[in-house]
């Protein structure tokens, strides 16, 4: 692989990111929104990829851009949006609303691109440019199954509990509730 | 992984069989009851096995976790809350609920098994996970009242800020690990650190100072309180407070020498501003579950105290101290929440929590106003509760390092302190007013709340109890 | 091919403010949630990055651990936006704010 | 010698003791206290008699704290004081409280309990305590049994103790801390941190720590606006059991703690602390004249005469250290014995303004000239045990403080003035109200006090006795002070 056009192809996926990120934080539109990210997501494979993680980056493709969008997907199918929320968002998205938060995100943004970009910033590893070798499937398998073999169990019980706290939240109200709650 | 690190993960352990046997149970048959035993069972089992092979030196489990004294005492403290919420849910919950009761169970040891490893854990990754395990557990519980809105919109603040300050940790983390490939806590933080790694750092304090609830990061709290069942607020201010402060100390302690300076500044203005804004915020509030919560970060800006001293000095006094505090905080913050639990029920849709509706309580039910009160008097740092011999931990610290403006925030903090918790006091001991409180409680939780409200008058009139021994039960020099 | 590692860590910055703005300004929780994702995305890449850094599998290791916490955090704060749903009939946040900050 | 912490459970037991009997059979709690409290004055005699004893346990040994006792002639003097007057305080409540009457009771025993753990504790962390602890049940008893501000006065009451006490708090800290530095030990022991030897600056610092917590409970001027507030709000045992003996524990801190740890600060000090006290009289006694409430005006004259024993206190002379320890017995009968007496009133006419009381001496002769009597001991009358106190005060501190003793003895003509106004409003012109004179139990009492205010007056040397020890050691390290 051309190691100019590696590092392009790292700055234009990067781009992308970024790009369909804002565009997620900005749309009106729920599904277009959610379209967006999924753009996002999957430039950011195409990162993982290019930094040599091609495990990593199938796995965002698969569990993120797939699965966890289209939990996100459903969603947005049961809520139904509809034009008035899409009317009463555009209400909220004008400029003033953005000024504090976007100044806010600027500062920190500045601080953090200063840091990176200021000296000595590497105590133990002073090449701060790094040459990209494949860390493939086979070495992250034998780790997380090796020394991480707790760490898989306990994501077990993770999941589980989002499971459980998800399947609780979301199930139906028993039946015989006499007053209704929140009452709106 | 050996059979000798699998042994020292027997606590853990019998909390995951737990959890699998309420699984088990409440797919073959939905009983309250038997949910409710098979969770109180495990949890006693778990402290039966830690105080069984309490470790008296630092053991080693994969890379991920570590078995120690300091460890060992937090999970003894987790364990005990994760005991007291349970019982509490039954009362709470009542006779003819119509939320179901099996899933509180399942995510209240979920939950306490996250705070455990979370104790335990020595890497990147085992931090991460049982700070979430713990955390996404809870999340259910804030919200497990689904007809409460104030409790579905607090746990959804909660989830929202707290995927924010996970996120920042998260790149702490990546920082660090980025200027020091390594992944261990240890070997991370005792590699030479760059600016990149310094700002790393500090994101992963700041990670873990808003699961503390330290100000600046402390806005979510209240209202993720109110809006919380009560029993469910008991959770958050005890078990993940407790938990995250163990690996915010255990961070602390490994900051190298010539980030010291730049560390106390940075955290001894937290504690300031924590305890002074805490204890002001406080002031005015009419919800008790809000007075908690600026109470929580007073509180939490005064075990900061201890951390800020741990790192000038040395001493073994600092992990007593903490130790202690935390202690006192936790067995005031049950008793405080069982009170209001028992008179209060999952099923309404508010829980008995303004003041208003305290008034005149001890005249109607003087052992629940009394526990409340000698409760309330701890928090303020009144002698023979055990709040006091905390608070006497602390100045001793504070002054032994002769740090004067932590220790005149202190005061001020206990100054004002003292106003609203008295205020609580008095609201007690007011004439009663005609509606009565309705109050309940199996003989098992009376007996519970009756055995930590007599520890926190034996511990804080015979302080020696705990306090000579601390010293051998952490393991400290 | 090498990418300076700053460049990277820019990335991950410039993806965590923008989530971090979606979630301060946005009204509708949906897109708070989604605010969310990009940040704890931008940790995922962090991770990634470090990984490739030191040419070590752990990077990509605690990626998918950080990919299970995404994915119980997302499942989780949908079936409560759900619930949430039910209860006003859309997903205003102010119209949730009853509390007093 | 065990015995002497019996002095502080026996108090806490009876008490739960007359809270159970009470809500079983009605007014037995008054028994149960009243005959309690009279074994445990008969037992303290006993313990006293035999001389000094000490006890000293160890109790948390991670920081060298010890449960340590020492009753010497002052302790045993002001523990009399305190258990007598618990009596009175039960005497003059007999009929007076109406609800909760068994956890009336427990509240007061608990407070004698707390009182006299401050009177005895030898060990610096002991006496916080108890100190801290006294508080609760009397805070309860303004909360729950006083008069309609009850909940403004309680809540003033204990953040203002409670606050300096912080203050004292810290001091004890750093003072055991250095003792550390000094010996390798962590020492809250009295006796042992006597024999520290602290650089003048820190004893400063340290000095002031304690003064201000005492000054606060004594009260000094600055510190002083709740007791006017919890003294008129209190039921009437309280008000008896505060001016009576809380104000005095600040006067014996002062004695046990500040003058024997830190004599060459409080040398340097005293100007300032000696003009303060003369302030207090001045203001007391000034603040007393224009009052309307007959315990509001009582409440002013304690702050004037506690003015005297801060000036004798900061004089370091012997004769005002004795005028100092005459006055705190004294004032602690005597304006005990005018809160009973307004309790008494207040319990007939249900009211404490003066402008409605008038002319009882025709209908109450009994009650008025138990009054006057009273009243005269408080202006300081020759022949009672108030003028004792003052005139050695005057005649010591004159040594000193030529100045503010000539200004303090001002108060004493002030007193006399606002005394006799008091009595004249309420006892003499044209009669305003019919009241029922003193019964029996009433008589009993007040009799008693009288006699007790007489033998006093008649013959301190008792008190100078018991307190003789005390008083010579302070000399003593004085003399080292300065050689």
């Amino acid at each position: 692989m051309n190691i100019e056009s590696g590092q392009l192809l790292f700055y234009v996926s990067g781009s992308i990111a970024v790009l369909a990120s804002l565009f997620v934080v900005t749309n009106k539109n729920a599904v277009h929104a959610l379209l967006y990210l999924v753009v996002s997501l999957l430039a950011l494979a195409m990162c993982f990829y290019l930094l040599g993680a091609p495990f990593a980056a199938a796995l965002q493709i698969i569990v993120y851009a797939g699965a966890i969008m289209v939990l996100f997907v459903f969603a947005v199918m049961i809520f139904n949006i509809n034009q008035t929320d899409i009317d009463r968002e555009q209400q909220w998205l004008t400029w003033q609303s953005w000024v504090g938060p976007s100044l806010l995100a600027m500062i920190l943004l500045g601080e953090i691109v200063f840091v990176l970009l200021s000296q000595q910033n590497w105590a133990t590893n002073p090449s701060s440019v790094t040459q990209i070798e494949l860390v493939d499937a086979r070495a992250v398998g034998s780790l997380l199954f090796g020394p991480y073999l707790l760490a898989v169990e306990i994501a077990s019980f993770l999941l589980l509990a989002g499971l459980v706290g998800g399947y609780h939240l979301a199930k139906e109200l028993p039946k015989k509730t006499t007053t209704q709650g929140g009452s709106q | 992984m050996s059979m000798q690190e699998l042994w020292l993960l027997l606590p853990v352990l019998i909390i995951s069989a737990g959890i699998l046997a309420v699984m088990i149970q409440a797919s073959w048959k939905r009983s309250h009851f038997i949910a409710q035993g098979i969770c109180l069972v495990t949890l006693l089992l778990a402290l039966a096995a830690l105080i069984y092979q309490y470790p008296t030196d630092v053991k080693t489990i994969t890379i991920l976790f570590e078995y120690e004294p300091i460890g060992g005492f937090f999970s003894l403290l987790l364990l005990l809350v994760g005991i007291s919420v349970a019982l509490l849910q039954g009362p709470y919950m009542g006779a003819n609920c119509k939320e179901v009761a099996e899933e509180f169970y399942l995510l209240l040891l979920l939950s306490c098994l996250g705070a455990m490893l979370l104790v335990m854990s020595r890497h990147v990754g085992s931090v991460i996970l049982s700070i979430e395990l713990m955390s996404l557990a809870m999340l259910a519980i804030l919200a497990y009242n689904r007809e409460r809105k104030l409790a579905l919109e607090g746990a959804m603040k909660y989830l929202l800020l707290s995927g924010a300050a996970t996120s920042l940790l998260l790149i702490g983390f990546a920082l660090l690990y980025a200027s020091s490939g390594q992944m261990m806590l240890v070997d991370m933080l005792q590699s030479p650190m760059g600016l990149m790694a310094k700002s790393g750092f500090v994101l992963v304090l700041a990670g873990l100072a808003f699961k503390l609830s330290l100000v600046p990061l402390h806005f979510w709290t209240p209202d993720v309180y109110q809006g919380a069942p009560v029993n469910s607020t008991l959770l958050l201010t005890s078990l993940s407070k407790a938990a995250v402060f163990a690996l915010f100390i255990k961070l602390i302690l490994l900051v190298p020498a010539d980030f010291e300076a730049d560390m106390i500044r940075m955290l001894s203005w937290m504690a300031i501003a924590s305890m002074l804004l805490g204890n002001w915020l406080a002031l005015q509030q009419q919800s008790l579950k809000r007075l908690m919560a600026y109470s929580a970060i007073a509180h939490m800006g005064y075990v900061l105290v201890a951390g800020v001293i741990a790192m000038g000095i040395d001493h073994s006094l600092v992990l007593e101290g903490v130790s202690y505090y935390l202690l006192a905080y936790l067995v005031a913050s049950i008793l405080i929440f069982a009170v209001l639990t028992l008179l209060s029920r999952l099923d309404d849709q508010q829980d008995v929590d303004e003041l208003p509706q305290l008034q005149g309580l001890f005249w109607q039910h003087p052992w629940l106003a009394s526990i409340m009160t000698i409760a309330f008097l701890s928090l303020a740092g009144m002698p023979i509760t055990i709040g006091f011999i905390g608070k006497f931990y602390l100045l001793t610290l504070a002054i032994k390092l002769s740090a004067w403006w932590l220790v005149t925030a202190m005061l001020v903090g206990s100054a004002v302190g003292l106003y609203y918790y008295l205020r609580v006091i008095f609201t007690l001991f007011a004439p009663a007013k005609s509606d009565i409180h309705q109050a309940s409680g199996a003989y098992v939780t009376k007996i519970w709340v009756g055995l930590i409200t007599a520890s926190l008058l034996l511990l804080g009139i015979l302080p020696g109890l705990l306090g000579d021994q601390l010293r051998s039960i952490l393991a400290i020099g | 091919m090498t990418v300076p590692i700053e460049h990277g860590f820019v990335l991950v910055a410039l993806l965590w403010a923008i989530g971090l703005v979606g979630l301060l300004s946005r009204k509708n929780t949906l897109f708070m949630l989604m605010s969310m994702e990009i940040m704890l995305n931008a940790g995922a890449l962090a991770f990634i990055l470090a990984g490739s850094l030191w040419q070590q599998a752990d990077g990509q290791v605690i990626y998918i651990l950080i990919l299970s916490i995404a994915a119980a955090e997302v499942g989780l704060g949908l079936a409560l936006l759900i619930r949430l749903r039910q209860h006003i009939g859309d997903l205003d946040i102010d119209k949730l704010d009853e509390m007093k900050g | 010698m065990v015995a002497l912490s019996f002095l502080i459970w026996l108090p806490l037991i009876f008490g739960v003791f007359a809270w159970i009997s009470e809500n079983k059979f009605k007014s037995s709690g008054n028994w149960i206290t009243l005959i309690s409290l009279s074994g445990l004055l008969i037992f303290s005699i006993y313990l006293g008699i035999n001389g000094t004893s000490s006890l000293s346990w160890e109790w948390f040994a991670r920081f060298n704290i010890h449960f340590a006792l020492l009753f010497d002639g002052l302790a045993l003097l002001l523990v009399i004081l305190t258990i007598a007057l618990a009596m009175l305080a039960v005497l003059v409540s007999w009929n007076d409280i109406e609800k909760h009457r068994g956890f009336f009771h427990f509240n007061l025993m608990f407070s004698v309990a707390g009182i006299i753990g401050v009177f005895l504790a030898a060990d610096l962390f002991l006496f916080f305590l108890f100190w801290e602890v006294m508080l609760l049940p009397m805070t309860a008893l303004i909360l729950i049994w006083g008069h309609e501000g009850r909940r403004y006065a309680a809540l003033k009451f204990f953040i203002f103790t409670q606050v300096s006490s912080l203050l004292m708090l810290v001091a004890i800290i750093a003072l055991a801390l250095y003792h550390q530095d000094q010996t390798g030990e962590l020492s809250f022991n009295l006796g042992q941190l006597q024999q520290l030897v602290i650089p003048e600056n820190m004893q400063f610092w340290l000095m002031l720590g304690f003064f201000i917590a005492f000054a606060v409970k004594l009260p000094m001027v600055p510190f002083h606006s709740w007791l006017p507030d919890a003294h008129t709000q209190a039921p009437t045992a309280g008000s008896v059991l505060l001016a009576g003996i809380l104000l005095k524990t600040g006067a014996y801190g002062l004695i046990r703690i500040v003058l024997p740890l830190f004599p060459s600060a409080t040398m340097e000090f005293a100007p300032v602390a000696v003009t303060l006290g003369v302030i207090s009289i001045i203001y007391g006694a000034l603040m007393a004249y224009s009052q309307t409430d007959f315990k509001r005006l009582v409440a002013y004259s304690s702050i004037s005469h506690m003015g005297f024993v801060l000036l004798a206190l900061f004089s370091w002379h012997e004769v005002a250290l004795q005028g100092a320890i005459l006055t705190i017995v004294a004032h602690g009968i005597s304006s005990a014995a005018l809160f009973s007496m307004a309790g008494l009133i207040q319990h007939r006419i249900h009211s404490r303004e003066l402008g409605k009381m008038g002319g009882m001496w025709a209908s109450a002769p009994k009650m008025a000239t138990v009054t006057l009597i009273f009243v005269m001991a408080g202006i300081g009358m020759p022949g009672m045990a108030n003028f004792n106190g003052e005139l050695f005060t005057l005649l010591g501190s004159y040594q000193q403080f030529p100045v503010q003793t000539i200004v303090a003895s001002l108060g004493i003509v002030l007193s006399a003035v606002y005394g006799l106004h008091l009595f004249q409003r309420a006892f003499q012109g044209p009669p305003n109200v019919d009241v029922v004179d003193l019964h029996m139990r009433e008589l009993v009492f007040t009799s008693l006090l009288v006699v007790a205010l007489i033998y006093f007056g008649l013959q301190p040397h008792i008190v100078l006795d018991l307190s003789s020890e005390t008083i010579s050691s302070l000399m003593q390290i004085a003399g080292e002070a300065h050689p």
